[in-house]
């Protein structure tokens, strides 16, 4: 039983690929000025980076505008159905743990129907690289709201504007254990590229939440933090080991009072400064960043979490590589087991 | 072949042809475990049999409750059987929750044995009993042999290092001995079995193989028991056998089709009764490379699988009736993106949550038609425990072969039962075939067999066939998103004859008995032994009846319709409201008559046979006896 | 009733009984809005009519290529029809792709009127022409009208305050002022909308008025059309009418049960093509008490809409195929524990994810058997989109006096298309009665109603009337969970029944024609009209061709054999693989003929004309002739 | 359309029940020995103090042993299916929203097939209470390891030990949006009375995980730190307004380093030590808390957030009666909306 593939990741013989080489045939059908093609640009960029022989590369999404993603990157790609990509992509990559294997999903699709499959894919680390389109609002159907619409939003099922809190995707993945978590933005083209390359060398699970413009249904979801002029002062970058600063000219930052965060305006030195720390095992750092609300705070994009812990893939090929390395499987042995009697 | 027989001359033997026990206690009584020994004692023995658990539904329903009863009961014989037997010869009932809810199923004149010790107030009341029913008269149509087994093992323990608890829990090897005793057997097997099991345990073991032999020996020494009997061997064919449930032979059978086809094992499932075995099963066996994946909830389960299959793997999935429901939305994926899949069905009676632990079914159409879309996976089901070997090997053949999901329908019965099995030899199995997209290749992932209508598998890490997959219709030419009428019409239709074309890829349907004549009674899944028993009964009483048995549901084999319409009627006997019936009606448009029970009991021979006098115009409408206990809930 | 026609002496005015119309362009170019404004039109003017949108798959697909392409089709006519016509009398391409994704349909002869402004090399090469098909000479079967559209209205709009691309977003307001003179129509309808539209926009507004004068007195004044049509009023009962699509009739009905039974309206959906305008129309309806509750999923919307029943309330849930497959395992709940639930399942072409946007009828037997167990649920569809809404009233009628889920099966045919509705009166609706159990007397859950078989309601609030239910089998006496064999039996069989009972409560099945005779058409759900007309124009060719169309599928109306036993053929078109075929000859044992389109469109009238020629042994077997278009993926 | 009821929370009215009164007239079925009896017993005890009609309380269950609890309280009941009870439970409050709704699942009904249900019912806030049985294992099924499970742990379903890390019930209520997230324990039977009470007499969600021995198939899961002798060392109970003390002379205390916490053993004063807020709408301090893991930190007991939100069946209730206030609906009037013609 060896695994049926011609290729596996041979060092010393790293494929040279160009973007190029991960567009596919296909016409890209989103409406034009749709967020999606930044994300899908970036990813074209970033893929051939990775020196992954292209066969080994799998996209597996569920359905959503976002969710049309494999059919223009040339790569194996799966079109699943709502909300399940994360299954099958489990299932694949526990299979077939030599495989890269990329999620696209949705607000909808992932938070929503796909909930669920989510918290499980990131509390057993399974090794993927999930990659949330996060517009706020179901796009594909037609502009319904989403589990993180805004409290009160009207849209085309809530005339009367919504009566639920949205969820905050980054804090359920922190919840569930994701060892690394990360919010990017469609039109910071240099930062995406950069997180899902980050996001693709991290072993275990990788979550990256874009911030992702649906000009036809919820146009500007995110302009008051991130239209050119006031995006400085309303986004802060994290960076790991550096003090959380932001503004024009870099002026002010968080800090500490107490387990609260706080904004210092025009803060001089860094001293007192919250600084930034990736590598914490305990959450806490991470959960209060992702507690700092917007308009309170400035909108903290950039990595929260890039942690080791144990890959469910990579465990379960070594259970079955040890218990054959006691001995391969015997069928005629196990079809004897247990008590036996001869008739002649 | 056999152990010596301990028949003591100073007892009349009485030779029998068959005989049915049941073992019926509290579930802390153990009765799987005597049922279990006895059985296994008489398949070493060389007698064919049959077996039929009967668990609580409750995880450990209150002491002495009538929800708490557990049976067992098992059906041995000098000659070939096919079911666990209608009603019991020997009851042993340990309590009388035990006896109140079995009782009625014991034949008229039937063996009562007793533990006359539990039969005391409290117990009596919690079986809702107003007077003890082994002093008021109740029992006068059975040979009642009431003992006092608690006290009577209390004292063989004497001495011992046990708490009284402990010692108590011993008593079911004592009925244990007993019965052995009875039917002249060795209680080799058993010994041998517990000190394996207790050798951790030196004092249980103590206390239990002292239990069983002071069992033994009070029924050669007192005069309760005039007669023993002696149940000769079967003959049957020559090889080595063991014993084997319908759960563990489905997880055998699957581990051998990896091994028969070279392709890892992929199972994805999430705990259900009665399917969690094959689960515990399958995650043992690792060292065959078998992953298991429990997943958060059925639909994930099969939505790794469908990973797996979709990477290259053997790809199985396993639930009961509502996780298949759950799964539906995922398995029509499968469906149309053609993936090869196994799913495996272990039937329970519904609908919704149902009786989980009772035997059922009522999922073939759901099977056949519970998703979306006109959509067609091919359905098999095996006939007995030890068939779900093979069929499960057959399964994984035609889901590679055609690249189609295919649904095993096993049931509770079936999956739970067990029977002795011959175990085939390995070197003898047929490997099975499939191949991956050639490398190097122009490569379209729906362009097909012309023979099998299978489109072509291309998996992840071959190079040079990167595509893309997906739920919503592919052209058939290019493997594109297509909304082109023509192609959905043709492609819809190509998913259909890939299905119908595996029909002369099958066995034909065999007939047991005359080829053409008054009346075929047709079955499918674990009604098997019944419809087989009573159809060779009737033909013992002289009448032309034939029986037949699909184990390919979808598609049918190839001459179905010409073996129905040899017969004047087809019967067609189902734990359901009429499910083959509806599909061989609306196929053939042939007047078969339904029989339909849904009790989440397995047909008795009786009851077929009952029906086929019916038919035949040789007794009025038949109806159903339903055991006494009918009235109680939980019952 | 009818406004004024502006038919000009000058012009050639020829009289038609019917006219078919198909105005195709970009998804942006507003084609569904020229549609619905000529429909109106047409409506107000006293037409009868029927309309059949057609959306691209994509949000909005690139400009100009073929998966962008929108189609309106419309046919009205001065007597009664049926459907929205099988092949445009004239088709209207706003550009290339319009044209080569449609041109299949014209009839020859047909009018094709074209922007030829659009038919420049980028545009042709987005929609695969390699030579310009107004010039090469492909198009001689048609007549041909080449109009500059974009130019002349580019020219209509000079000098207004607009950029280029919002004049250009007008032109179809042009195309159809165009359309209106031609078929003698007045502009009041769409001025009048236009300007309650616009009102905000008076740049916007006084563009499209512009537009649309424009393109009206191009007709009028050019020597292009020398014809000019006239298609008079049909004569249709008195009363108030509107337009209305299946979706909003849905929506209409379930508030009118709401408001006719007294109990809130309570909606759980997940939004799903083509069923979300149902959560969209209900969502605004709160002043009629109605709750919606947009779910995280379909097995949440469904548990939700359950909770909701438990709590006394007019339960519904919606969805389409797969959000059906996905509730099945909650549904049975519902069947299990008897609480009157509608589920709406809005067909679209499947399996899987299928083909979201078109339409299919392959859900029927999901409905019936999609579920573990012998589980029933009533099931009806509504024949057209006005039909919606006496079947949504129909639906909860008998959930409540049954208890019984009910499926109602639309689609996307119904549920998008549209048709003129003459408004019901309110107070001549029958109200629906139903009952809680009474309070201060003994409750048992599951004690029957004799004649329905309906079971006792109590619910949260009721004092005294405290009680447990649940998806485990309970005994049909005290409530209480059972595993008694003949408990299960008889309530399986008890749920089943009381399915059964409703045919003595449902409208007889009415035919069309001959009531005895060479074939009856049997057909179901939106495939309606089509048979209707077909039956008709065979009759009106003189053959013996009867049809009948079935509202209620499970359980069949009493009469249902007795009509099928009367014609010498049963002829049974579907839109799918021949799903009513299998029950139907399946539960009456009669041979059926299945006449199956898996093509995601409608039939056309001629397809089943074509069938029943066959049939009749009148021509050689039918095959279906699919437009050209179909190489072409996602065309 | 009225509510079709016969009684509401009428004040003046309070029902005086006993203990007795929520007793059905079912067997219980749990094993001997299950600490499930404990969490009915503690149950029925405080129902009567909520002085609630016992007619309009309702307990809605899932599949699970836990689940069977309904049958066992004589009030309105529902045994639905395995992982749905919130979705039924969030349909029939938002329907009737004078209903007051007990939930009750396992740790796989809630958190395996139900995660997701639980998640949203939390994000909406809907006012149910939610009690989870934590007893890191299947019980019904017979043994398969739970989402609460050990990393690690040998179980019918893992024979060589799962290779998943647990959820945290805890944590993952609190990143939904939970506004009364609590733990308590079976054989705390006062603590656990007092819990229970207080969730419900919360307005909004409340969800109580409270851990549960199974003695059959995960004997002592909790024993490590609530066996009588280690319990007060091992275990810190929360109270509001309190600094976290511990030990059996309550000497030890927590305090923060940063934003991590620590233990101090022997704590001199209160000074320093880290004071319970339950009142705060920032997760921040209940997340630290959360974080602490056993058995580097004693496990907290006790409510951990206990804050006011918006409630959905209220809010869908307020917009449905502002909107019946300007008129109720008219049907004749919707049916002719839009444009109509007269044929005579
Ligand atoms: C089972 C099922 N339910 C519902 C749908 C309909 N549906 C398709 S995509 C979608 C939501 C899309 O929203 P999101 O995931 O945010 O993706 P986006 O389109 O915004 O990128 C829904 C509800 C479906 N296809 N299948
Ligand atoms: C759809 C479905 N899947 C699986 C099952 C089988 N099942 C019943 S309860 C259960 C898990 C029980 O665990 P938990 O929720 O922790 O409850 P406990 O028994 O431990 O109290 C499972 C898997 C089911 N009844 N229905
Ligand atoms: S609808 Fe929104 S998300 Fe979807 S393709 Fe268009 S702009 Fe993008
Ligand atoms: S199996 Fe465990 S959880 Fe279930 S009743 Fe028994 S002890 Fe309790
Ligand atoms: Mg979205
Ligand atoms: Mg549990």
């Amino acid at each position: 039983m060896t695994t049926p593939t011609s290729n596996g990741l041979i060092a010393g013989e790293l494929p040279v690929l160009t973007r190029k080489d991960f567009v596919s045939n296909q016409e890209v059908r989103w409406c034009p000025g749709c967020g999606d093609y930044s994300i899908l640009a970036q990813m074209q960029k970033m893929l051939p980076e990775l020196r992954i022989p292209r066969e080994n590369v799998v996209f597996i999404s569920g359905i959503g505008c976002s969710s049309r993603f494999p059919y223009y990157v040339e790569t194996y790609g799966f079109h699943s159905i709502h909300g399940r990509a994360l299954t099958i992509a489990s299932g694949l990559k526990t299979a077939r743990p030599e495989l890269s294997v990329f999620v696209v999903t949705g607000d909808g699709d992932g938070l929503s129907i796909g909930g669920n499959h989510l918290l499980h894919a990131m509390r057993r680390n399974v090794d993927l690289n999930v990659v949330l389109f996060n517009n706020r609002i179901y796009g594909l159907t037609k502009g319904q709201f989403s589990p993180t619409s805004e409290f009160g939003k009207v849209t085309k099922s809530s005339p009367y504007g919504t009566t639920e809190r949205p969820l905050n995707p980054i804090r359920v993945a922190l919840a569930a254990g994701a060892t690394f978590v990360a919010r990017s933005i469609d039109r910071d083209t240099k930062h995406l590229e950069e997180t899902l390359y980050r996001a693709a060398q991290h072993k275990g699970i990788s979550f990256v939440e874009v911030y992702q413009n649906c000009n036809i249904f919820n146009d500007g979801a995110f302009a008051a933090f991130y239209d050119k002029d006031v995006r400085q002062d309303k986004m802060v970058y994290l960076e790991h080991g550096k003090p959380l600063r932001f503004g024009k000219e870099n002026q002010h930052g968080i800090r500490l009072n107490g387990f609260q965060p706080e904004v210092v305006e025009n803060a001089a030195g860094d001293d007192g400064l919250l600084v930034h720390d990736t590598k914490q095992q305990n959450l806490s750092l991470a959960n209060i960043l992702v507690g700092m609300d917007y308009p309170e705070f400035p909108v903290p994009i950039g990595v929260f979490r890039d942690v080791d812990g144990p890959v469910y893939d990579q465990l379960v090929q070594e259970q079955v590589d040890a218990a054959r390395a006691k001995g391969p499987g015997d069928l005629a042995a196990i079809l004897h087991a247990g008590e036996t009697w001869v008739v002649d | 072949m056999t152990t010596e027989t301990q028949i003591k001359p100073e007892h009349i033997v009485e030779e029998l042809d068959r005989v049915t026990i049941r073992f019926a206690g509290d579930s802390g009584d153990g009765m799987q475990l005597t049922g279990t020994q006895f059985t296994k004692t008489a398949a070493v023995f060389g007698n064919d049999l049959a077996t039929l658990p009967d668990f609580p539904a409750e995880i450990r329903a209150p002491t002495g409750s009538l929800p708490g009863v557990s049976g067992f009961q098992l059906s041995f014989s000098g000659s070939d059987i096919h079911t666990p037997g209608d009603r019991p010869d020997v009851l042993v009932a340990m309590n009388p929750a035990a006896l109140k809810t079995n009782i009625g199923d014991l034949r008229p004149g039937g063996l009562l044995i007793v533990d006359e010790n539990e039969f005391e107030p409290t117990n009596l009341k919690k079986a809702a009993y107003v007077s003890n029913p082994l002093e008021d008269g109740s029992l006068s149509a059975y040979q009642l042999v009431p003992i006092d087994i608690t006290r009577q093992n209390e004292l063989a323990l004497e001495g011992l290092p046990l708490n009284a608890k402990d010692k108590f829990r011993s008593r079911n090897f004592y009925a244990l001995g007993l019965i052995l005793w009875l039917y002249g057997r060795s209680m080799d097997t058993t010994v041998k079995w517990a000190t394996e099991q207790f050798s951790r345990r030196p004092d249980i073991l103590d206390a239990n193989l002292r239990a069983l032999k002071s069992g033994y020996n009070f029924g050669e020494t007192t005069e309760l028991f005039r007669v023993q009997y002696r149940v000769p061997p079967a003959v049957v064919p020559a090889g080595t056998y063991r014993h084997i449930s319908g759960n563990e032979a489905t997880a055998l059978g699957c581990v051998a089709a990896s091994v028969l086809s070279g392709l890892p094992l992929f199972y994805g499932s999430y705990p259900i009764t009665p399917a969690s075995d094959i689960l515990h099963e399958l995650s043992k066996l690792k060292a065959f490379g078998v992953k298991t994946f429990q997943a958060e909830d059925e639909i994930a389960a099969i939505g790794a699988a469908i990973g797996a299959a979709y990477g290259g793997h053997l790809a199985l999935t396993g639930t009961s009736g509502p996780g298949l429901a759950l799964k539906s939305e995922a398995l029509n994926l499968a469906v149309m993106t053609e993936l090869p899949l196994v799913v495996i069905d272990v039937q329970r009676a519904g609908p919704s949550t149902g009786m989980p632990t009772k035997t059922e079914q009522s999922d073939l159409l759901q099977a056949m038609f519970g998703r979306n879309g006109d959509s067609y996976v091919a359905i098999l089901a095996p006939a007995t425990p030890s068939d779900c070997f093979l069929m499960a090997i057959e399964a994984f053949r035609i889901a590679l072969k055609y690249m189609v999901p295919v649904i095993l329908l096993s049931d509770g019965y079936v999956g739970n039962g067990s029977e002795p099995w011959r175990i085939p030899d390995v070197s003898a199995l047929p490997k099975i075939p499939w191949s991956y997209a050639k490398e190097g290749e122009e490569y379209s992932p729906y362009s097909r067999d012309p023979k099998t209508l299978a489109r072509s598998w291309a998996v992840p890490g071959q190079k040079g066939l990167e595509h893309r997959i997906g739920g919503l219709e592919k052209s058939g030419q290019t493997g594109d998103i297509s909304y082109d009428p023509r192609n959905h019409h043709e492609m819809t239709l190509a998913r259909k004859g890939r299905v119908d074309r595996i029909a002369s890829d099958i066995p034909d349907l065999e007939v047991q008995g005359p080829s053409t004549g008054d009346i075929l009674v047709l079955g499918w899944g674990g009604t098997y032994g019944a419809i087989t028993s009573a159809a060779e009964n009737a033909r013992k009483n002289g009448l032309s009846v034939a029986s037949a048995h699909l184990r390919y549901l979808n598609p049918f084999p190839g001459n179905l319709e010409k073996v129905l319409r040899s017969y004047k009627h087809v019967l067609i006997p189902e734990l359901n409201t009429g499910q083959l019936s509806l599909l061989v009606r609306g196929r053939f448009v042939i007047d078969a008559v339904p029989f339909n029970k849904i009790s989440g009991q397995p047909f008795k021979i009786a009851e077929i046979e009952g029906k086929i006098d019916e038919v035949l115009g040789r007794s009025g409408p038949y109806v159903f006896e339903f055991p006494q206990s009918s009235g109680l809930s939980g019952g």
